[in-house]
């Protein structure tokens, strides 16, 4: 399936572009995604954390993710 | 009063978005951009914001203030887009009956915010700029 | 800014009066007049202050502030006078380099300010009046 | 010496007026004030405390007092 990712901050800046097309296999999860754009961008590894969002929502590694989803990606969040 | 604003926070309009009868005490943090940062000199700032769920998630905080704390009304408001020195990040108002809620509520809703919240900050000094928090 | 006043405090007026580069948290505490005190209704409420000892006790608190945390400014301004129900009675603003010193000195400030400085609350209620904290 | 004293708050309502003045012995001081402002009004004893302030500064029990101080009584503040 191919997952459309939003990207923030400092992971805009690392892949260069605000939005990255991913594919991955059907019912593949959080933790496959993550995996996917650390091999394809190994800086991302080096980040204090990264988390992904669905659907406006932190998900766990297991979360299942699907093509109807809203992906971002989350590096450290820096607001206030 | 819970939004992200590529406008100046108006201050007052938050200061009166929480007024209420039983409330006896207001607490309002303001967070400001400051010129020094750990030894640099900043020039400017940038925030970078995932809005619908920053906006949400500050709803779920001010909700959660409220079930812990006996929160008469809350505000907050965050800016993004471009800051120059001393222009207002972003501002957090709460109302209470008694005071010491206020102040504990506003300070939780603040560090939190800042731990939650999806807002990205970059600060921009003469020779460069760095993602703050971005790495360990 | 240290004062007491007859007239409506002007709020934005004690958070520009903190202002400073070095600053990058203002917290502002705010005071207001509840409708409930105590199970009594409040009609209004009436401050009479002893006016040269307590702007020098109001003084004496900001420098012991500026002492105990890195405060780089404070506003402190007390209302006299007759208020109504939702009227402010007292601002206090603190600025600082980081947000957890303008909490605590402006908590610290609004508690010290109930215990030493000379001004007096009288509640109005329908049916009589009480000065407030006078007896045991 | 004659001391002129002022009031504020309860003491006023008290005592029905905004300035009291009270004779005591030359070298009179702060506990002897209260003591006989506590005779003449013994409704000012029970006050949860009374304090005096002798020119703009709380003072202790045996501070001496003249007729050139600005003398107060401070019943219990409740500003803010």
């Amino acid at each position: 399936m191919e997952l459309t990712i939003h990207l923030y901050g400092i992971t805009r800046d690392i892949i260069g572009q605000s939005r990255y097309v991913v594919q991955l296999p059907p019912g593949a999860r959080v933790q496959q995604l993550l995996e996917s754009v650390r091999t394809s961008y190994p800086e991302l590894a080096e980040l204090k954390s990264l988390l992904v969002a669905v659907n406006e929502e932190y998900a766990e590694a297991e979360t299942p993710l699907s093509e109807r989803d809203e992906i971002a990606l989350i590096p450290p969040v820096s607001g206030g | 009063m819970i939004a992200v604003t590529d406008q100046p926070i108006d201050i007052a309009a938050c200061i009166d978005a929480v007024q209420a009868e039983r409330a006896g005490a207001v607490d309002v943090f303001i967070g400001t951009v400051r010129n020094h940062n750990q030894s640099k000199d900043v020039v400017r700032l940038e925030f970078e914001t995932f809005d619908s769920m920053a906006v949400k998630k500050m709803k779920e905080l001010a909700e959660e203030a409220s079930r812990r704390w006996p929160v008469e009304k809350v505000a907050m408001v965050h800016r993004k887009g471009v800051l120059s020195i001393g222009d207002v990040a972003v501002v957090i108002a709460v109302s209470t009956p008694h005071r010491n809620d206020a102040f504990e509520a506003c300070r939780w809703l603040i560090d939190t915010l800042k731990q939650v919240v999806p807002i990205w900050k970059k600060e921009i000094y003469e020779n460069g700029e760095e993602w703050l928090e971005a790495h360990p």
